[in-house]
């Protein structure tokens, strides 16, 4: 079985940069004060990150990228993670190698530039009866006459009301496709925004009702299974971010707050779970950056286990961390004052999104115990 | 007195019907799941609507002096309506603290005096009680209250801070544990308990945000409030004894209680029921044998505290360690609570990321309570605290 | 849902009887020596156990035993658990009951009242594939002219050197039966000693090939389900008594030895788990004694319930309390000498006979969940 | 001395075959799966005929000198033949002590003299080596040693006793760390290190039965036992130095051993095996979707651990806490041991009751090896102390 991991010196240099700029962008209090403004970043340190390159790794040189794969995000998202940094990098990165893998040749000259140069594209993929089931849209698209009209509701949809497209998933002719939708063919009504437990999140609700399309905004191809396997690893990246600022917070309050005249950190009782918290972070940091490689270098089931397995791990360990941050910070922990509902809210909505270990688990037993 | 059966299943089928006209209705908006989490002014109103509206049908305190305002029966037949209204599971009673350790307290230990005069203001819940015991630095150790009151004249001056002050915006009253003397045999002695009037100049109940964003407790800010001498209970020094009778009513050692609903229960039953209706990947979620040995693992363990409640009232079969179960009984179903919440959400595929809002499962329930269960794996001494004592006191291990 | 319990000043009495003999009757000495000896017990033991109408409490008045019920033998068989006591007890009263419930009047007559009196009875119900489904025997026996040729091989079967009877569970025209084989029926080569886990315990093997029986030994009636039961509750009896040991044995050790100049059970991380030890010990004997009160008053439901319900926590948490016993006490728990491996294997004999918690849940899944 | 690739696979293709067809086979009872657990003499003898075999065909101490007994080669050579012999799973070299710790120690801190009298017979196991480290009372503190070594004349007089000799009975040469002194500055410097003769009046090892019911370690007694004083390591208190030299080839932070297999590894890829071909209730094991669930489980946690050791390699990702992984590696692995045990016994239905014997599954293999597990969750630091470390060292953690 493979279990390489490489790392080059531009990953990282990348991380080291990505760190650097989070940890100086993202301090506490703004993430704070991020959860009261519409958007979930600011405009400015938006562009700052387009004028840093993130947005172009993963789009083809072609196109005004750096050419590099999805997988290269890796090391900015877990620095964004750590910071709780909420940005639309992500959905449009998934975006663009949706685009790319999937998308026309008209559909990629018209906005794989305009994402690299910072235009936030997202996708709108879950409904609401909150299946992960990507290839499964209920959302339907009939077509009449050379127009699409499409129906149902989507949800989940990350910074929408900022986006310029969104790559929507629905049945079409019985088959799941994936449309492209501009901004302007989006009402405003048809947005509403959803209240979701991570604060730092804008997640919206879609309404495609009496929303219509062309058949050159349908995705010739689709990669349902490319596009969950990108949102599964970029994911946990960003999990492993905010699963190793947990620790530290843990860390923190042990070594500094006493109870009884002594530093609670003393305390087996506190201790011994903590440093199963960072046993849980490091092998997440160690899947995640096993799946990194593989993702590009691997084999069909080498990328599939190995996702699944990061997902599985990262998904459990940060829940567990974040539980215990609640815990172990006693009645302090139980005010939003303190820092530790920011990540367990953080490691909830992770924990749901794209399978939780459970689902995981149930995939990865087929592959691993029938192969 | 004695009741006869009959009348007693004639009043049930009474109050069944009257609760079942009246019970005030969805409010279409998240209802609390008890006293400590009321966050919003409009929860609050329907609360104590509601209260009031039970009071007036005779249906709260109805073991209490008629008196006082009470309604002079046997406790059997508020029994029956405490049981009909978690059966039917119409709101609580906001005026926990009142009903349930103020007022037996104050019929207990009061005055005449104090009796008329605050008995059924917290029955029809015009007079809200709040708790001044814990403190911000030492939550577990009440003996070690530090909140100061001097006497003058015919005040007591306050001075500090109490923290978990739940309904403290809304409270007319709180029971105060605090400092008369810091001399005296030992940290105890130096304690007195007062019935203070909250709306006094010097009292700032700061309302606390909890992880869950709503509101819910106070943190009770007193600077030199003049409290009137006579709001004392018992005589000064005698606060920890006073306090420690309040305790046995919090924690239903003895009766005396108002009675009716204090809180939601949401116990494992009710995740069942969720389960039943829960879809996941678009197939029913108890269709997936391993969510249904996950459900059957929390049935188990809920049967396991029902039956260790049950095997206490049989001194046979505790002789070893007589105090084990009662002892765990907070560790056991706060814990409990905790994991089968987790388990809830997970039942949600990708709507477990969502929070109170009409679109979530529940409204957000489920994620709502799971923040709030660690009110009661923290508040009255952590789990970890709790595994410590029954190390300790139960199995005599050495003190860590 | 039936959550009662009772307890009578008679049980109460004699529970405390049977506490009071089985520890001064099998101190871990004797305990020890035993298991080198060929039978579980010393006869003159069983004799006094006989004398104490142990034997007799389960079969009826009118066979010469005290008409009490099988759970009635609870509080016996938890004190000789927590003794570390073998006995054919157990089986004999099991079997006892099984002759009871599905027995011709002349199988009755013959054996009640000898079983009342001392006589080994056991049954012969499990199979080298390690099933617990008993209503499915692979054994089987083929009927030609008024003989019925056995065939097939048995194991665990306790106590069979000893029995003078064993009723043996076979497929006779394709249906489950039971057979009674008396001890002359058995040559002597189709009994093997087996090695278990459990070294207080005596197994046997018994290879049917060979042995033949008359229709008349043939039972009339089965009752697999009540076997179950039967032997579901009493075993967990015996691992109530078992588990209440262990903690015992863990506490003294927690309290007397030093590391590092402290008494070991001042550390939380040997303390707390101690009390989880605890606590399963509390839940299990709750529902041990729920399950007895069951047994004679439930319903068919409630009775399946609380009985898998029990065995399910009980094997799970004796299991846990013997491994946990042998890690806490150190080296020492390494070696035969500590007595914590007695507790461990009699704990792994115990889950793995009659179904597992796993198992058991599977169970309770069907009947909790679907009706 | 370069080595082509061509040189390589064709003698990777050579040591394949040989072990083909010298492999031993089943000696018709269970053998150990380390030489800790060597408890028998028809064991003994099985294992040391097959290391002599192996060394005699040339496989083992390929990399040292030939002037000693070695076989002069790159140590290439040596990593072929190891790594044939775990995927063959040919029985393991059981001369341990001697091949992978003393051995190494004496070609590096050795004379002349040494080498040339210890060398061969530890390579073709006319010579068994043993350990006395550990001593009763204090397993896990090793500078704390108590065995007593007083110079007399060309003699040391060693008093005292040390407890997990394995293959004491057996041994001709024990590595003793034993007290010279208990002045000094510390009580370190107190320390000698011996290479000791165990045939000598007074050296008396007596074998402890485990829990499995096995023998397989000693406790060593000293009764004023003379051991000639040239047969010191090292100067007189420089014992610990030498035996923290020990330490780093036992731990396999440097190299240097004679090679060859050293233990049975048994990994969740033989539970998966045994899964396979389980039934629980005459139906396949792994059709259980719980059976599953708790198999991928185990995957997982050992995918996490060889990812963890992959992840060391690359320090750009180990920042923050370079040594947390390989101080972890010992409580991950022995834990996961431990678990995976318990599951391979589940998976037998009613003969998971079974021990020892070939009525039982894979010969009760299982059922002893989770025994044996405590060995490695108890010894060189219990768990819990591991926890304490990790907790302190890696993470900054107050003492407790």
């Amino acid at each position: 079985m493979n279990s390489q991991i490489s790392f080059t010196e531009e990953q990282s240099m990348l991380l080291d940069t990505a760190m650097d700029f989070c940890s100086k962008n993202s301090p506490i209090n703004l993430v704070r004060s991020r959860t009261e403004e519409a958007q979930s970043l600011p405009s400015d340190l938006w562009l700052s990150i387009v004028e840093l390159g993130w947005t172009g790794i993963a789009v083809p040189e072609s196109h005004g990228g750096l050419g590099l794969s999805v997988a290269d995000l890796v090391p900015v998202v877990e620095a964004m993670g750590r910071n709780l940094m909420a940005s639309p990098l992500v959905w449009s990165a998934i975006s663009a190698n949706t685009l790319q893998l999937a998308g026309s040749e008209a559909q990629k000259s018209a906005w794989l530039s305009k994402i690299a140069n910072g235009a936030i594209a997202t996708m709108a993929l879950i409904e609401p009866d909150g299946s992960w089931q990507l290839s499964e849209p209920l959302c339907n698209g009939t077509m009449k006459e050379n127009t699409i009209s499409l129906s149902g509701t989507k949800c989940f949809v990350q910074d929408a009301a900022f986006a310029e497209i969104v790559l929507v998933s629905i049945l079409l002719e019985n088959q799941p496709r994936l449309v492209l939708l501009e901004r302007s063919a989006i009402p405003e009504h048809a947005l509403q925004r959803e209240v979701v437990i991570d604060e730092t999140r804008r997640c919206y609700r879609l309404t495609l009702d009496g929303i219509t399309v062309t058949p050159d905004q349908v995705l010739p191809e689709t990669c349902f299974v490319e596009i969950e396997q990108t949102a599964m690893l970029l994911l946990s990246a960003e999990i492993a971010g905010g699963h190793a600022s947990t620790l530290n917070l843990i860390v923190e309050y042990l070594k500094t707050r006493k109870q009884f005249d002594q530093y609670i950190g003393s305390y087996q009782a506190l201790k011994h779970p903590t440093v199963d918290v960072l046993l849980g972070l490091e092998a997440t940091r160690s899947h995640l950056y096993h799946a990194a490689t593989v993702y590009d270098t691997g084999t069909p089931l080498e990328k599939e286990t190995s996702l699944r397995m990061l997902k599985a791990v990262a998904s459990e360990g940060f829940a567990f961390a974040g539980d215990r941050a609640i815990q172990f910070h006693g009645g302090f922990g139980f005010t939003y004052e303190c820092d530790a509902q920011l990540f367990l809210r953080r490691a909830i909505f992770c924990q749901h999104q794209f399978g939780d270990e459970t689902h995981q688990r149930a995939y990865l037993a087929d592959t691993l115990i029938d192969n | 007195m004695s009741v006869s059966e009959q009348e007693l299943d004639q009043f049930r089928v009474e109050v069944s019907a009257w609760l079942r006209e009246n019970n005030p209705g969805d409010p279409g908006f998240l209802l609390p799941e008890s006293f400590m989490e009321v966050g919003t002014d409009e929860q609050f109103e329907y609360l104590r609507d509601w209260q009031r509206k039970v009071y007036d049908a005779g249906y709260l305190g109805m073991s209490w002096p008629e008196e006082y305002g009470g309604g002079g029966k046997p406790q059997v037949f508020q029994d029956i309506v405490s049981q009909e209204m978690a059966r039917q599971r119409v709101p609580f009673m906001t005026n926990t603290i009142g009903l349930n350790w103020a007022g037996p307290l104050i019929l207990q230990q009061g005055t005449e005096e104090d009796k008329k005069k605050y008995i059924k203001g917290i029955l029809n819940a015009d007079d809200i009680w709040c708790q001044g015991f814990s403190e911000p630095d030492h939550g577990s150790d009440l003996g070690n209250a530090q909140v100061k009151a001097v006497k003058d004249g015919d005040d007591y001056i306050i001075n500090g801070s109490k923290i978990w002050t739940s309904l403290g915006s809304y409270a007319k009253y709180m029971i105060l544990l605090a400092r008369t003397s810091n001399e005296g045999p030992s940290k105890y002695a130096g304690l007195s308990f007062f019935l203070a009037p909250m709306k006094t100049e010097g009292i700032d109940p700061q309302p606390i945000k909890k992880l869950t964003s709503e509101y819910g407790f106070c943190q009770t800010f007193f600077n030199d409030a003049r409290i009137p001498a006579n709001s004392i209970m018992g005589r000064e020094g005698e606060g920890w004894q006073v306090a420690m009778a309040t305790l046995m009513f919090e924690r239903g050692n003895v009766g005396g209680q108002a009675g009716g609903l204090s809180m939601m229960d949401i116990n494992v039953n009710d995740v069942l029921e969720l389960a039943r209706r829960s879809k996941r990947n678009g197939k029913p979620a108890l269709e997936d044998p391993l969510i249904r040995d996950q459900m059957v693992q929390f049935l188990i363990e809920a049967k396991s505290n029902v039956l260790m409640g049950a095997r206490t009232k049989i001194p046979a079969l505790n002789t070893e360690r007589p105090t084990a179960i009662a002892m765990s009984g907070k560790l056991r179903g706060s814990e409990l609570k905790r994991r089968f919440c987790q388990f809830a959400m997970s039942l949600q595929g990708a709507n477990g990321g969502r929070f109170i809002s009409p679109e979530a499962v529940d409204g957000g329930k489920w994620q709502r309570i799971y923040f709030n269960s660690f009110s009661a794996t923290i508040g009255g001494g952590t789990t970890q605290v709790q595994y410590n004592i029954m190390g300790e006191r139960v199995l005599g291990l050495p003190k860590s």
